[in-house]
């Protein structure tokens, strides 16, 4: 990292604003971000937050234990349409991942430096989506208490599960990105633990961070094999992460489904999860720099950058729609194409034609330097579209299930009060995770944060 | 050794990135092997100034992998064409395509698994108690100041020589750390 | 969609109707909410969509099918790994012969319905009956039944039915009720029985009849009167009429070539529907290059609702029943017959010129069946068609009453009710039947009852007549009680209980014993006696343990009467009554219900959710009216009409069925009930208040539309095939220029498209075939499989959610006009599918293929990930969304099939082939170290099928039924092209319209997709286009 | 800044890394193990009865054959528990008035059963065929050990579905000829080609696939 400071930052910053406002030292950014953590106590602006997160996370057991009572039918899920909110969620959740793990691994092998100072919550926002993915296919499924045995383990049956179902890949997949991105975390962490158990002024702090810290000591030794394992965890991160979205992008590809059997699922699907990622960074990531004042550090250029991720891959999606479209009337299966036309106009089509609007037309604004450098106006996108990548994985999922092949068995599919409370509970569970993150961790990574100052720069070249 | 007070070391503080790297090379120029330097972000070049160079940290993340691989599809075949086969929607027992995203997934965890434990284990971490910690100042070394130790153990260390040297350096303060 | 908004709805469909015009070839169209204006559709979605709270407080609560907690969590016993709670054993003391735990016993029984039996076969494990199934040996079953009959075995273990006798409302020990009879008894022996009066059902019981005229001499002041509101008065009447005696009539349907039925829904309703469907079905399975099974029979059907002979007909011509004598009349002119009337104004005067040549041209091959709900009128001129054509002794045949005692049972109540008022009557037996809720309206039975001293109720529910009298006695089940009935032809069953009373019920039999007091007092000594006495001659025992054994006794059915027709008889018929079809005045249709039928099956969950033919309605009857009338009234499905007729009023939900005729409504009798079991409770409406004594079946009145609606829950709400080749049909004309013209819908390879080797099956291989041509989308094979495979039932509100359980569904479609639509029956089972897409995808390997091909399903492995049900193109996989299998009834779990797996809450379910039954064969012939043979192994659902329409078996073995069946060209499978390998296939419909009313090549002849060729043609890509086309209807 | 931690930390850090890994796979294996202990298949504990009837004295004691009380071994899936009667056959003369018998005698005169416990409880999903399996050659010992040691009466294997399938993929290691099915003692002198042999004429087809179990 230290290697890549200033080499090609004095073109960068010339050509946009600064990704860390001048006049910063070592000590200012230290104690500027440790502090945030270090505080006796949190501002009423966290506590609020944090208990309207924390009430919607009673809302989620409650739908929980429900749902354990009663079965899945207290849901809208029905035959036909035998996967609704659940997977819908899982989808949409998992996509909101993809961000950060993009940001801290695939950035930084593309060595972009303005990733540094958004890295670690977008890293954490990667866990807590993760987390809430994963509560929904277990729930989903009839029976969660027998939900170990989608694990291979040698059980007293002598049976295995099946290798050749996609939900068996998704258990690999999902499992492997959770550990993975956890890893990398934690280690990101680990020189900044150092620094707030070396800040800590109470003897708790210093024991927790202390622990946490594993005794890092900065020594130019342990550094060099650290910057090895973190490139090395980004460069297996990044296939991870793209493997991840395609895999569950084959829960619909690889099934006979007209409407989920496409081939064009796997790089939509990834596009989408980015550019879903992007906006939920950026839906956290304007509010927060501002009530902590961080825009010194979270500048508009990374405004700006995030902006563009998100024009790129929208522009992505949107082509992945119009390749749907397209090869349901050029495949000439009366199926696909009825499926199509039924999008369109079909009963569902309002929420077709809203995901079209949010996904597809609202992210033109972007094309416009001003809309990229108003953070209002990118803040409510950034909404608009996190709406709209839920309705897409609801048009996906429900428009293509409830007319399939037997007209005899069409149905029709509604949420009910249940599927709301557990999709608005996991946002508390979210929500909770996300506030408890910011109070008692560095939100913002210290020590890389070090290495953009230009004292930090070890070699003579004149500017 | 001469039975002085026993000490760690000698710990030299510099201010700038370039100081101490200016430090750490006269120290090498000057014999001393049992160096050690700390800084609070990590410092190009530092650590092949002290003739740290050779990692052995990607070879263990290839084997982690390579074991990964083998298990995962190892795992895969072994259950569904050997141990319970199973007609599955008529596919063949070994559908070998649809045993390719798993052992995927398992490579890349052991691989990761193997790249965090293997850092750790090669800096002997955790190591929450160390001598380094006695000396106070060094609680800067994660803000802005940047240290360079030499130990004790090493052979021509000799702490009124020593500390003559590295008070020759661009140092803000040498101070000893105590065992 | 959206460019018809604030349109009136009456407006679209006549914008439909233009287009539907305006097509040749064939057109599709959905249900008609869809077609409706948006504003409808809007309402239609509504319709589909669950209330968001719907299962909070679903009626299978209220039912008592959902006990969650405690079973959910032993659900938890269902996998992994649990500890086997302690559980007895319970030997027998001394064990019986015959009964070896494990091993099911058969009895013959019957099935009695309106008074006549179908022979059936009871399967019983450890004396507890499981499945009812038909009787090989029986003239009127021949190893079939109908859905009634399946479903009675419910009824045996019906937690709700009676259990006691009570005195006015509280109970009292059958002693008490025998104390009070021999005091009746006493008085009545006194005074030669004045004042007593014994109203029955119909009594073709040889030993009831005789216990009943013994009576009379011994009281020969008592009265015996009938009355059932389904009953055959029109028949005995005409037959009165034109021959002057009372005679039934029979119909043998293998020599008829040519079918006429005037409102007569022969394979819906009637003693004699299992055997006519058999005799029909026979008739409509033409094979290829076989002289013997080369042609076919031909159906033209005359009715106002559209009913399952009307969707089996080739010809169907919309009348209102009002209009259907009419019609007779104009045949009969056409036929040279007398003093008829003349039809040349006649709307439908080339289609009758049509059929009266096709029937002279089949003189003496071809039958004319009157409605059992037209006026005599209708069926004395049947009398004389048949006779003119010469079909008597060859289609058409008379014999001897079945009936102990043939009476107008109309009359016959109203002689009661007469007798009452005027105080005649001390002691009224009603033995059996609801008359309180059937009686006609403006007999105001209610009030009589009350004028009676003693009133005694013999009837299987405390239901609204008990409730009325004084004293109530529980019945005994059919399954439970000695007894016997005969069939429509005569042949008498002798009925033997499987299980001692199980709430300790009496039969008839009993309680007329009571007023004998001489004599044996049990039924079984009771009907023994009975049948000694007419055996004296020949050893007893024999003859009693063969008839018992067999379920038929031999040569009793009715003797053959040579009858003549009244030279006057078209003098003696009412002239023709005419009525004024007022602006808003409509004809109301009163037809018993197709399964609650007159009110008797309320309680019966399993016939409550069966769909019912043709509308596919569940758990409601409702108002079926002509999409014209609705347009007219803009009423869509579900929205609530009131129907005034003869002062009185009834309120019920709209159903819009195509094919009723335009000013005619059709409603059915039996539901409404308000005293009856927690199931039949407060569903549907009643309709017999629109029942008058003069005319039963029919009533003018008006309707209107009530600002109310009423979700109605119907298992398809999709119509239409949407141009996909799912149902394949062609006309026999087709069918002989080429015999496999099911190839002509395959655009895609079907065969040898997938990129697997084949998977080997050595040994046997398991398949169905499903023969379209027979099939008469009668629903019985839906319930023998729900009999035999332990299947749940859910409820309205789940059944409104797409939860229902049924493994073998009858899919409906509709084709050709709107108004005069043309019916498509599909009953689909799973496919067993050989590249199943469903295995692929389950994670948990709980459904995987076994080595003779069966797609198994296991239980007790399913997580319910619901992802193999997503991925099944045919829907054929039901998941249990709640605990829907009652865990807690105790009587209901009795009736359980100790061979299949009871589900639990959370886990998939689905046709399994009764792999059950096949272990079975297998085991046994293991043992006996053979092969299984052909036929050995028959599915639940093949078992019951009246038309015998499946075949199943080994497709290993080239000469079993299904092989052949198989190897018909007619063979195709559903939705091949996906490359799923079906092992369930069907055989093509077939259709044999007269090419004088539907030239060949044109929509009908062409059913099917050959028409739509030619259409296509005319298009671009074939498929976007069917999409297309279909999606356009579909929103406008 | 101070020491915030003594140097033992430093142990007890390492240790309680390897150790979670270890406490892991620990608690794995001993849930593996528990799942199949006796304690959860209930093999191997004796159940005490209503009368303490005794296979060892009826089988290996008085030489009666299985059949002679387990009637439909041979014809249907259950094996037939006896009824009273049977008992009373030879108990009317002998023993007829040893108090142990009481309850038999009981059941017998007021005609209502003895309620014995069940030893050999499989799950209700799982569909068990004894007719078959003795046609086949399988012999009682196999499965229910030696029950004619046994004075109360216990299940010998564990009736897990991995110990069914065991048999079912290799039946020629279990098969013994038809006539040896019903003898205790039999002990095959080589089972490895008579095994095959039998397999053979018996006409066994090994089967695993679910529906000859589930339905």
């Amino acid at each position: 990292m230290a290697a890549r400071s200033g080499r090609d930052d004095s073109t960068e910053t010339s050509q946009q604003g600064p990704i860390i406002a001048p006049g910063h030292s070592f000590e200012t950014v230290t104690d500027r971000i440790a502090g945030i953590v270090l505080r006796r106590h949190a501002p009423v602006g966290w506590w609020v937050g944090f208990l309207i997160g924390f009430a919607l996370l009673q809302l989620m057991l409650v739908s929980i234990g429900w749902l354990l009572i009663k079965g899945t039918g207290i849901w809208g899920v029905n035959n036909p349409v035998g996967w609704g909110f659940a997977i819908i969620n899982f989808v949409w959740w998992i996509g909101i991942g993809h961000a950060g793990t993009l940001i801290s691994a695939i950035l930084l092998l593309l060595r972009q430096k303005w990733r540094t100072s958004i890295n670690r919550f977008a890293e954490a926002m990667t866990l807590f989506a993760v987390a809430c993915a994963g509560i929904f296919p277990l729930l989903h499924v009839g029976r969660p208490w027998l939900g170990y045995w989608l694990f291979p383990y040698p059980n007293t049956m002598g049976m295995w599960p099946n290798f050749r179902s996609p939900l068996i890949w998704d258990v690999f997949a999902v499992s492997t990105y959770a550990t993975v991105s956890l890893l990398f975390w934690f280690i990101g962490l680990i020189p900044d633990f150092a620094t707030l158990r070396d800040r800590s002024r109470n003897r708790a702090g210093q024991m927790i961070y202390g622990m946490l810290a594993m005794g890092w000591r900065g020594s130019a030794r342990h550094w060099h094999r650290y910057e090895t394992a973190y490139l090395l965890l980004a460069g297996l991160s990044t296939p991870l992460v793209v493997s991840v979205h395609t895999i569950v992008s084959f829960d619909f590809a690889t099934s006979l489904v007209p409407g989920w059997h496409a081939t064009i699922f796997p790089p939509y699907f990834v596009a989408g999860a980015i550019f879903a990622g992007f906006a939920m960074v950026l839906v956290l990531a304007i509010p927060l720099r501002k009530f902590y004042d961080l825009e010194d550090f979270v500048t508009l250029r990374h405004l700006d950058n995030m902006a563009r991720v998100m024009l790129a891959t929208g522009l992505f999606v949107c082509y992945g729609y119009m390749t749907e479209a397209f090869m349901a009337f050029y495949g000439a299966n009366p199926y696909e194409g009825y499926m199509m036309l039924n999008r369109f106009v079909g009963p569902y089509a309002p929420l077709y034609w809203a995901l079209i609007f949010c996904n597809a037309v609202s992210i033109q604004a972007l094309w416009f330097e001003r809309v990229r450098a108003t953070p209002a106006a990118l803040f409510v996108i950034a909404i608009i579209v996190s709406i709209g990548m839920w309705l897409e994985r609801f048009v996906i999922v429900v428009t293509s299930l409830h007319r399939d092949y037997l007209p005899s068995s069409w149905g029709m599919y509604a949420p009910t009060v249940w599927d709301w409370g557990l999709f608005i509970g996991t946002m508390g569970l979210f929500m909770s995770l996300l506030f408890l993150f910011i109070r008692f961790m560095p939100m913002i990574s210290i020590f890389e944060m070090r290495t953009l100052l230009p004292e930090a720069d070890v070699e003579e070249h004149e500017d | 050794m001469s039975d002085e007070k026993r000490i760690y070391g000698l710990m030299a503080e510099f201010t700038s990135p370039k100081a101490l790297l200016e430090g750490v090379r006269e120290t090498c120029a000057r014999g001393y092997r049992k160096i050690d330097a700390f800084s609070p972000f990590p410092i190009e070049g530092l650590a092949e100034e002290m003739g740290f160079t050779h990692n052995r940290l990607p070879l263990l993340v290839l084997i982690g992998g390579i074991f990964g691989l083998v298990g995962g599809y190892g795992l895969a075949y072994w259950t569904s064409v050997i141990d319970y086969p199973l007609n599955v929607g008529g596919r063949p027992f070994h559908s070998w395509p649809a045993f390719l995203p798993i052992t995927f997934e398992t490579t890349v965890l052991f691989a990761a698994l193997t790249a965090v434990l293997g850092m750790l284990a090669l800096n002997g971490l955790p190591e929450p108690h160390h001598p380094v910690f006695n000396l106070e100042r060094f609680a800067l070394a994660s803000r802005d100041r940047f240290f360079l130790l030499i130990e004790a153990s090493d052979l021509l260390f000799e702490e009124r020589g020593a500390r003559r040297f590295l008070e020759g350096l661009d140092v803000e303060r040498v101070s000893e750390v105590e065992l | 969609m959206s460019e018809h908004k604030g349109k009136d709805p009456s407006y679209d469909l006549q914008v439909l109707r233009e287009r539907v015009a305006g097509t040749t070839g064939r057109e599709y169209w959905r249900s008609l909410e869809q077609l409706a204006d948006s504003e409808e559709f809007q309402r239609f979605l509504k319709a589909e969509f669950p209330a968001p709270l719907a299962v909070l407080d679903t009626p299978v609560s209220r039912r008592g099918f959902l006990r969650v907690m405690g079973a959910s969590l032993a659900l938890a016993g269902l996998g992994g790994c649990t500890r086997q709670p302690t559980e007895k054993i319970v030997p027998y003391v001394k064990q019986p012969e015959l009964v070896v735990p494990g091993e099911p016993l058969y009895f013959a029984s019957a099935f009695v319905l309106g008074g006549y039996a179908t022979g059936v076969l009871v399967e019983s494990h450890l004396g507890r009956p499981t499945k009812i199934e038909g009787n090989l040996e029986h003239p009127s079953s021949r190893g079939a039944t109908d859905s009634l009959a399946q479903a009675s075995l419910l009824d045996l273990y019906d937690p709700d039915r009676s259990q006691v006798v009570s005195l006015a409302g509280e109970i009292r020990p059958w002693s008490a009720f025998v104390d009070a009879m021999t005091a009746e008894t006493k008085e009545l022996v006194r005074t030669g029985g004045k004042g007593l009066r014994i109203l029955t059902e119909t009594v073709t019981s040889p030993t009831l009849a005789a216990q009943l005229r013994e009576l009379q001499v011994r009281y020969p002041k008592a009265r015996w009167y009938q009355y059932e509101p389904i009953n055959e008065d029109s028949a005995r009447r005409a037959a009165v009429i034109a021959f002057g005696e009372n005679v039934d009539t029979r119909y043998a349907l293998e020599n008829a070539d040519v079918i006429v039925t005037l409102d007569a829904d022969f394979l819906g309703h009637g003693p004699a529907r299992v055997r006519l469907a058999r005799e029909f079905a026979d008739r409509r399975r033409v094979v290829a290059n076989d002289a013997a099974r080369a042609d076919m029979n031909r159906l033209y059907a005359i009715e106002p609702t559209l009913s399952m002979t009307g969707a089996k007909a080739d010809h169907r011509l919309r009348l209102a029943a009002g209009d259907v004598e009419a019609f007779a009349r104009h045949l009969a002119v056409r036929l040279g017959l007398p003093g008829g009337m003349d039809s040349h104004e006649a709307s439908y005067r080339d289609w009758l010129g049509a059929l009266v040549r096709d029937l002279k041209a089949h003189r003496g091959r071809s039958a004319v069946i009157p409605g059992a709900f037209q006026p005599p009128a209708v069926h004395v001129l049947a009398h004389a068609v048949n006779r003119a054509l010469g079909n008597v002794g060859s289609t058409v045949f008379y014999s001897e009453p079945v009936v102990a005692e043939p009476v107008v049972q109309m009359e016959s109540l109203s002689r009661l009710v007469a007798e009452i008022n005027a105080e005649q009557v001390s002691t009224l037996l009603i033995l059996g039947g609801n008359p309180r809720q059937s009686a006609p309206a403006d007999l105001a039975f209610a009030t009589v009852l009350a004028k009676v001293k003693t009133t005694v109720h013999l009837a299987a529910d405390f239901d609204e007549t008990s409730q009325a009298c004084t004293w109530h006695v529980a019945q005994a089940h059919t399954l439970e009680s000695w007894s016997d009935a005969r069939s429509e032809d005569g042949t008498v069953t002798i009925i033997q209980p499987l299980v001692e009373p199980l709430y300790d019920g009496k039969t008839a039999h009993e309680v007329l014993a009571l007023l004998l007091e001489s004599g044996p007092m049990s039924s079984y000594d009771i009907v023994r006696a009975y049948w000694r006495s007419r055996n004296e001659q020949q050893d007893f025992e024999v003859f009693w343990r063969k008839s018992v054994h067999d379920g038929v006794v031999a040569g009793t059915a009715a003797r053959a009467r040579e009858v003549a027709l009244n030279d006057d008889w078209q003098s003696r018929i009412a002239p023709l009554s005419t009525y004024a079809a007022g602006e808003r005045s409509v004809e109301v249709d009163i037809r018993p219900d197709a399964h609650i039928y007159d009110g008797r099956f309320a309680n019966n969950a399993w016939l409550q959710e069966l769909p019912k033919p043709v509308t596919l309605l569940t758990w409601d009857n409702a108002v079926c009216l002509s999409p014209v009338l609705a347009a007219e009234l803009g009423a869509e499905n579900g929205r609530v009409v009131e129907l005034t007729a003869g002062g009185k009023t009834v309120r019920g939900p709209a159903w819009i069925l195509p094919g009723q005729a335009e000013r005619t409504v059709t409603v059915t009798l039996g539901y409404g009930r308000w005293k009856v079991g927690r199931v039949g409770k407060k569903v549907g409406f009643n309709a017999y208040p629109l029942r008058t004594e003069r005319s039963p079946w029919r009533a003018i009145g008006e309707i209107r539309v009530v600002d109310e609606t009423h979700e109605l829950a119907t298992t398809q709400s999709h119509g239409s095939m949407e141009g996909r080749h799912l149902v394949r049909e062609g006309s026999l004309e087709r069918f002989r220029k080429k015999p496999d013209f099911v190839r002509d819908f395959e655009h895609i390879p079907t065969e040898g498209t997938s990129m697997f080797p084949e998977h080997p099956y050595e040994g046997y291989a398991w398949g169905m075939v499903i023969d379209l041509a027979a099939c008469i989308g009668c629903n019985a094979c839906t319930i023998a499989c729900q009999a035999e495979n332990n299947i749940a039932v859910v409820g309205k509100e789940q059944v409104l959610n797409g939860r229902e359980m049924h493994w073998i569904r009858v899919d409906r479609y509709f084709e050709g006009s709107l108004d005069d639509p043309s019916v498509l029956h599909q009953p689909v089972p799973c496919m067993h599918c050989e590249n199943a897409p469903c295995e692929v995808v389950c994670p948990v390997n709980a459904t995987v293929h076994d080595d003779e091909g069966l797609n198994a399903m296991v239980y007790n492995r399913c997580v319910g990930t619901r992802y193999c049900a997503n991925n099944c193109p045919y829907k054929v996989r039901r998941y249990n969304f709640l605990l829907y299998s009652d865990w807690e009834t105790e009587q209901l779990k009795l009736g359980r099939n100790p061979d299949v797996t009871v589900r639990s809450r959370g886990v998939m379910e689905k046709c399994t082939y009764c792999t059950q039954r096949i272990n079975q064969a297998r085991i046994e012939s293991k043992r006996e170290e053979r092969s299984i043979r052909d036929g050995e192994i028959e599915t639940a659902c093949q078992q019951a099928c009246p038309a015998e329409a499946i075949s199943f078996g080994d497709l290993n073995d080239a000469a079993s039924r299904v092989s052949r069946a198989r190897n018909d060209p007619r063979n195709y499978s559903l939705l091949g092209e996906l490359g799923t390998k079906p092992r369930t296939t069907y055989l093509a419909a077939l259709r044999n319209p007269n090419p004088e009313i539907t030239p060949e090549a044109d929509d009908h002849g062409g059913r099917g997709g050959h028409g739509e060729h030619s259409h296509d043609a005319s298009h671009g890509v074939e498929h976007s286009h069917d999409a297309s086309h279909g999606v356009k209807t579909d929103h406008g | 800044m101070a020491q915030v931690f003594k140097p033992s930390a430093n142990t007890y850090a390492r240790l309680s890394i390897f150790g979670a890994l270890f406490a892991v796979v620990g608690i794995l294996f001993a849930f593996a193990g528990f799942n199949r202990s006796d304690y959860m298949t209930q093999a191997r504990v004796a159940r005490q009865q209503p009368v303490p009837f005794s296979h060892r004295h009826h089988v290996n004691g008085l030489g009666i054959d299985c059949r002679y009380c387990h009637t439909s071994v041979e014809r249907t899936a259950n094996a037939g528990i006896p009824a009273t009667e049977i008992c009373m056959n030879c108990h009317a003369q002998i023993w007829k008035d040893s108090p142990t018998l009481d309850p038999v005698r009981a059941s017998f005169a007021s005609d209502r059963s003895i309620e014995w416990v069940k030893v050999h409880d499989l799950p209700d999903y799982v569909y068990f065929n004894h007719s078959i399996h003795v046609a086949k050659g399988i012999g009682c010992v196999s499965c229910h050990g030696r029950v004619d040691h046994m004075n109360l009466t216990w299940q010998e294997s564990s009736l897990q579905m991995e110990w069914c399938v065991s048999c079912h993929r290799n039946p020629e290691l279990h098969v013994r000829p038809r006539s040896e099915v019903f003898n205790m003692d039999w002990a095959p002198e080589d089972q490895a080609t008579l095994g095959p042999k039998l397999v053979a004429e018996h006409g066994i087809e090994s089967r695993d696939d679910c529906t000859v179990c589930h339905r």
